[in-house]
C-alpha cells in the first residue's frame, strides 16, 4: 500500500497514520524496537526511494547529457526530471535555478565562494544569526579570510527565537547578505524569513535561506518567501546521501562564475580560454550524483504524496504532545524557541551530561542526539556545552514520545540517585 | 550489546557524582586542555613534577559521567608516578579501552594501578564513547610533553 | 554465483568468464540486446553494489560521527571500514590520506583550491598535457584566473604518446605542480607515469595523477607510484555516482587550509575562530555520501575478487582484438596511443561524423560515445571535433566487439553509398 | 524506437552529403556562428538582408547529417523571405520538432515550406539529436539580432 492510500485510509492528526507510514520505511521491519528521534540529523528512507534508486540502476543507468544512445538520453531524461520535481517541490518559477550539489552545506559554500567572492569586497558585511548551524557559519569566515568581509551576528531573544529588533538594527548600506537558517536544527525555533527578506531587501541586501530542517517539515515558496537563495539537503527530506539544491534566482546564477572547473560545466575549452555553460550547468562539474538526484526526487514525490500541510500538521501536533510529556520530567528543561517550535524538542537534564542520556536512552531503543547539534556558537550563547535532542519525522507517534519519557526517568534513576 | 552496567560500574558513577581531585593547581609545572569534537567537552588537567616524579595531578572541566570519571581515577593511580610509569600506563590502558592487544606486561605495581582503571574499559563496546575515557589521558600527554597545549583525542 | 568463483570455473583470457560476470550486471538482463561499449564515461553496476547499498539503507543507516546511539555508531563504522577499502585499493599507507569527494573533478578542484591557491604564487607554473580531460584543465584555468599562476602544456608526440624528452624541458624551478593522466581517456593511451613522477620531483614539483581511467583497469600503488595526489571516480569503478577519491600524502594534506567549511571539518567554532579537524575530516564538510562510500567499497570489494592483474589482462586481450578487427574496416583510423593503449578504442570514420555513427550503432544497440570526450584541446590538435569511442569493462567480451565492428559496415553502408 | 531510417530520411541523407548554399558569403549584412557543446560542431551561418528580405544566406562548418542538412535545407527554404516570415517558419520547425504544439497554423506559401522542412523533425524521438537539427536556425536568429555573435543551442 502506497502512502497515496494510506492518507485517505487512516486520517490521523497530520492526515495520515504515522503507524502506516512507519511500514513503508524497511529499517523499522529490521530494528523492530527502534525508536528514532534523530530525524534532524538525517531521516530514514522510504521503501520507494530505496528500491527506485536500485531499480534505475538495473534499467536505466548510463551517464548524462553527452551520450547519443538510448540508455543515456534516458538517464538523462531521469536526471532533468528529478530537476522538475525538485523545482516544483520549491515552486522556483524557472528550472534553471536549480542546482544540483551534495549537501546544504556546499550550498553554502558555493553562494559564498561564487557569489561572495566575485561580487563582495572588503569591508562588505554578512549577517548570519546566533542559530545557524556550522555550516552557515564556516563559510562566512573563510570568505572573510579571503577577501576581509565583516561577518555581523544577529542575536537571539531572551525566549530563543532571532531578535528581530537586533536584527534590524544592524542592517545598514554595508550588508550584502542575510544568511539566516529557517528552522534552527539545535532548537526547533522558526524563523520569521519572511521579515527578515523584508528588511534585508529594503536595505538592498540578498537574502540565503538555510532550509535544512524546513524543507522536510513546511511546504516552501521560494516564490512568496522573496528569498535569492534557498539551500536544502537531500538526506533530510528522506532522500539518499551525497545529494542536496541550491536554488538561486536566475539572474544571479547567471551572473555567478563557476565554483567548480571540469566536465559537464563548460561550452568550449581551449589551453587559453574556456566559455563556461548557462546555470545551472555551470555549477555542475564533473559528472553529477545521478542516482542520488533521481532518488531525491523519489523522496519529494514521497512527501508530496504524504502532502506538506499535513506532514507540517502532523509534526506540530507530535511537538505539542512531546512538550507536554518532557514538561512532566524532573529536571528536565526544554530549550526556547522564541514563538514557534517544529519537529525538534532539545533539552537539558540537571546533573545529567547528555552523553550520558543519551546512551541511557539507546540501550532502551531510542535514538536521539547528544552534543552541540553543530551549533557551538548557540550553545556557548546558552551557557551549555551541549543538549539531548529528539527531533520527529513522519514516521514518528506518540508511542514513541512515551517510549522517549519513560526512558529518560531511567535515565534520571541511574545518575542521580 | 552487553548490560549498560558494564560501562556505568558503580566505581564510575560515583567517581562522575564526586569526582577526586577535581580543582585547579595555581603553579602548575604543566598543563593542557584536551577536547572533545564529539561534544564540545573540555577538560584541563594540571601537573606538577618534582624531577621525573608526578609529586600532584588535577583536574577541571565539563564532562559525561565517563570522561569525568576517567579523570578522577586517572589523578588517583597517577599521584606519586614517574611520567615514565604513566606513560606505560596510558599505554595499556589505551590498548584495553580500545579492545586491541596490551603492548606489553605491566611490572606488578604499576599492573595493580591498571586493575583500578578496568572499570573504564567497558568502552570498548562503545566505539563512540573511547574518546570519553582517553580524553585526559592525552590531555596529560599533551601537558608532559609541552605546556598550555590544546588537544584533542584522536 | 559471486566473482570468486566464476574466477577459478571458468578462466578466460583474464582468468574469468565475461559472459559469467556479465550476469552479475542487473542492466543486461533488462536490455538483453545491450551492448554496453562506454564503460570509459561510466561503468554498468554489480548486483553486489546496487544490492549492498539498498541493504544499507535497510538495515544501518544513520547520519555519520556524532550519534552516541548503535545506528550511528555501525553507520560510522561502515562508513570509516569503505575508507580503509579505498586504501588498500591504492595502496597507501595511512588511511588520513583517503579524502571522499564526489567526483575526480571535485578531488582535482580540492587540490587546486585549497593546495593550489595556499601554496602557489604568481608565476608558479602547473604543467600539464595536451592528453587531459577538461577536469584537469578548467580548475587550473580559474587558479590561473584568481591568482596568476602559469599553466604549461606539455604536447603529445606523432603518435599519440605523452611526448616525454618535451616534457623534460618544460620542467624547471618555477614547476611547482606536474598534473597529468595516468590514462587518456580520449584515447587510452598510458602515460608512463612512473617517469613523470621521477621527473618532476628531481624539479621539486609535486605530483597529482588523475586515476579516473587507470584506476579500474590497473593495479595502482600509490607508493610504488611515488605521487603526491591520486584521484579517481566511483562511478567508472562499477561504483554509485556522487562519490570519487582524493589520495594525498598526510604531509601534504595536514598542511592544507579547508576547502569547504561546515559541519563535520570543525574542532571547534566560534564566530571568531575556528578550528579544523585533521584530514580526512578537514575536507569533508557538511554530510558525506555515506552511501556512496559504502557502495565504492564493495565495488572495490568487487573489482578485488576479479584480481586486478585479471581484469588488466582481461581489457588488453579486448583491446588487442578490437585493435586487429577495426583495421579491417575501410576508412576508420584508430586514434594513436603511443606505445601502450588499454580499454579505449577511438577512432574516426571517414566521411561519417561521430554523432551520426554512434546513432547507427545505437539502432544495433551498441552504445559508444560520440564527442570530443571532454577533451577539445586534444581533439583541436587532433584536427577533430569528435571521434567515436568504443572502451570495455569486464563485463565485455569478443562478441561484443563483432557487433560492434558489424554495426560499423552498416553506419559505412548508410552514409556512403 | 521507430526505424532509423525515418531519422534519416533520403532527403537528409542527400543533403548531408552534398550540402546547398555551403559557402562563404564575403559581404554578409548579417553573420553568425552556431556551437553545439555536446559534439563540439560549429556551423557560421552568413545572411545578405535587402531590406527586410533575405536576399541570400549560406552556411560554412563541420557537423553530423542531421546538422549539415538542416542548415542546407534551412538556406534553401529561406532564400528571397522576410525575417518576419523566417522567424515564423522557425518557430513552427521548432515546436515540431521538439514534439511540441505548433504555435498556430502558418499561412499557405510558408506551410508549403514547412513541409520540406517536415523530415527533420524526425529528431524528436532523439532528444540528443534535436540540437542538431535546430543549430543553425538558433544561429540564424543569432545572426539578425546582432552581428558576429556566438550562439549555442539551447
Ligand atoms: C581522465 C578523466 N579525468 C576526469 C574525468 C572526470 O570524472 P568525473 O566526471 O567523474 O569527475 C574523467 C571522466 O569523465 C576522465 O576520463
Ligand atoms: C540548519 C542546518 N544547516 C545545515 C546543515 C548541514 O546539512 P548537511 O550536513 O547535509 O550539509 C544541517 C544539518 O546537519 C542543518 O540542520
Amino acid at each position: 500500500m502506497g502512502p497515496a492510500s494510506l492518507r485517505s485510509v487512516y486520517p490521523g492528526p497530520g492526515g495520515f497514520d504515522p503507524k502506516e507510514v512507519k511500514r513503508e520505511f524497511p529499517i523499522f521491519a529490521n530494528n523492530p524496537d527502534l525508536v528514532f528521534l534523530d530525524s534532524a540529523a538525517s531521516a530514514q528512507k522510504p521503501r520507494s526511494v530505496i528500491d527506485g534508486t536500485a531499480e534505475y540502476y538495473r534499467t536505466d543507468y548510463a551517464n548524462v547529457h553527452r551520450g547519443v544512445y538510448r540508455l543515456s538520453a534516458r538517464s538523462t531524461e531521469r536526471y532533468e526530471e528529478a530537476r522538475d520535481k525538485v523545482r516544483r517541490f520549491l515552486n522556483a518559477s524557472d528550472r534553471r535555478e536549480i542546482v544540483f550539489v551534495r549537501n546544504t552545506t556546499e550550498a553554502i559554500n558555493l553562494v559564498a565562494q561564487s557569489w561572495g567572492a566575485a561580487f563582495l569586497r572588503e569591508g562588505d558585511e554578512v549577517v548570519i544569526s546566533e542559530l545557524e548551524h556550522h555550516s552557515n557559519i564556516v563559510p562566512w569566515q573563510l570568505l572573510r579570510d579571503r577577501i576581509g568581509i565583516k561577518l555581523v551576528v544577529a542575536p537571539i531573544d531572551a525566549t530563543g527565537g532571532l531578535d528581530l529588533a537586533a536584527f534590524e538594527t544592524l542592517l545598514s548600506r554595508r550588508t550584502r547578505l542575510v544568511a539566516v537558517t529557517h528552522m534552527a536544527n539545535a532548537t526547533g525555533a522558526l524563523v520569521p524569513v519572511e521579515r527578515v527578506v523584508a528588511l534585508a531587501h529594503r536595505h538592498g541586501a540578498k537574502v540565503l535561506l538555510d532550509g535544512s530542517q524546513a524543507a522536510p517539515r513546511l511546504p516552501v515558496d521560494v516564490q512568496a518567501l522573496g528569498c535569492d537563495f534557498y539551500a536544502f539537503t537531500g538526506h533530510k527530506v528522506y532522500g539518499p546521501t551525497g545529494i542536496g539544491v541550491l536554488y538561486g534566482r536566475f539572474e544571479l546564477l547567471s551572473a555567478m562564475p563557476p565554483y567548480q572547473g571540469g566536465g559537464e560545466m563548460i561550452l568550449h575549452v581551449s589551453f587559453d580560454k574556456t566559455e563556461y555553460q548557462e546555470p545551472p550547468h555551470r555549477f555542475e562539474a564533473g559528472t553529477p550524483d545521478i542516482a542520488g538526484a533521481i532518488g531525491l526526487g523519489i523522496a519529494l514525490d514521497f512527501i508530496e504524496e504524504l502532502g506538506r500541510e499535513n506532514i507540517r500538521e502532523h509534526e506540530e501536533a507530535l511537538t505539542g504532545y512531546g512538550v507536554d510529556r518532557l514538561a512532566q520530567i524532573r529536571g528536565l528543561r526544554l530549550l526556547g524557541a522564541g514563538q514557534r517550535r517544529l519537529g525538534i524538542l532539545s533539552f537539558d537534564l540537571e546533573g545529567v551530561h547528555p552523553h550520558d542520556v543519551s546512551q541511557v536512552l539507546d540501550q532502551h531503543h531510542v535514538a536521539v542526539r547528544a552534543g552541540h547539534h553543530c551549533a557551538q556558537p548557540l550553545m556557548e550563547q546558552l551557557g551549555l556545552s551541549g543538549t539531548t535532542r529528539a527531533s520527529l519525522g513522519v514516521y514518528n507517534d506518540e508511542a514513541d514520545i512515551d517510549r522517549l519519557a519513560e526512558a529518560l526517568k531511567a535515565a534520571r534513576e541511574m545518575f542521580l540517585r | 550489546m552487553m548490560d549498560l552496567r558494564e560501562l556505568y560500574q558503580d566505581i564510575i558513577l560515583d567517581h562522575g557524582r564526586h569526582p577526586r581531585n577535581f580543582r585547579k593547581i595555581e603553579h602548575p609545572t604543566h598543563f593542557a586542555q584536551g577536547h572533545n569534537p564529539l561534544c564540545g567537552d573540555r577538560v584541563t588537567i594540571y601537573v606538577t613534577l618534582d624531577g621525573d616524579r608526578i609529586a600532584d595531578v588535577s583536574f577541571q572541566g565539563r564532562g559525561c559521567a565517563i570522561s569525568t570519571a576517567a579523570a578522577s581515577l586517572m589523578t588517583e593511580v597517577l599521584k606519586g608516578k614517574t611520567t615514565a610509569e604513566a606513560r606505560a600506563l596510558f599505554a595499556q590502558f589505551h590498548a584495553r579501552a580500545t579492545g586491541g592487544e596490551p603492548a606489553a606486561d605491566l611490572p606488578e605495581p604499576l599492573a595493580e594501578e591498571m586493575d583500578r582503571l578496568e572499570p573504564l574499559t567497558g568502552v570498548k563496546a562503545y566505539p563512540a564513547r573511547v574518546k570519553c575515557a582517553t580524553l585526559s589521558w592525552h590531555a596529560l600527554e599533551a601537558a608532559l610533553k609541552g605546556s598550555g597545549e590544546m588537544v584533542k583525542t584522536e
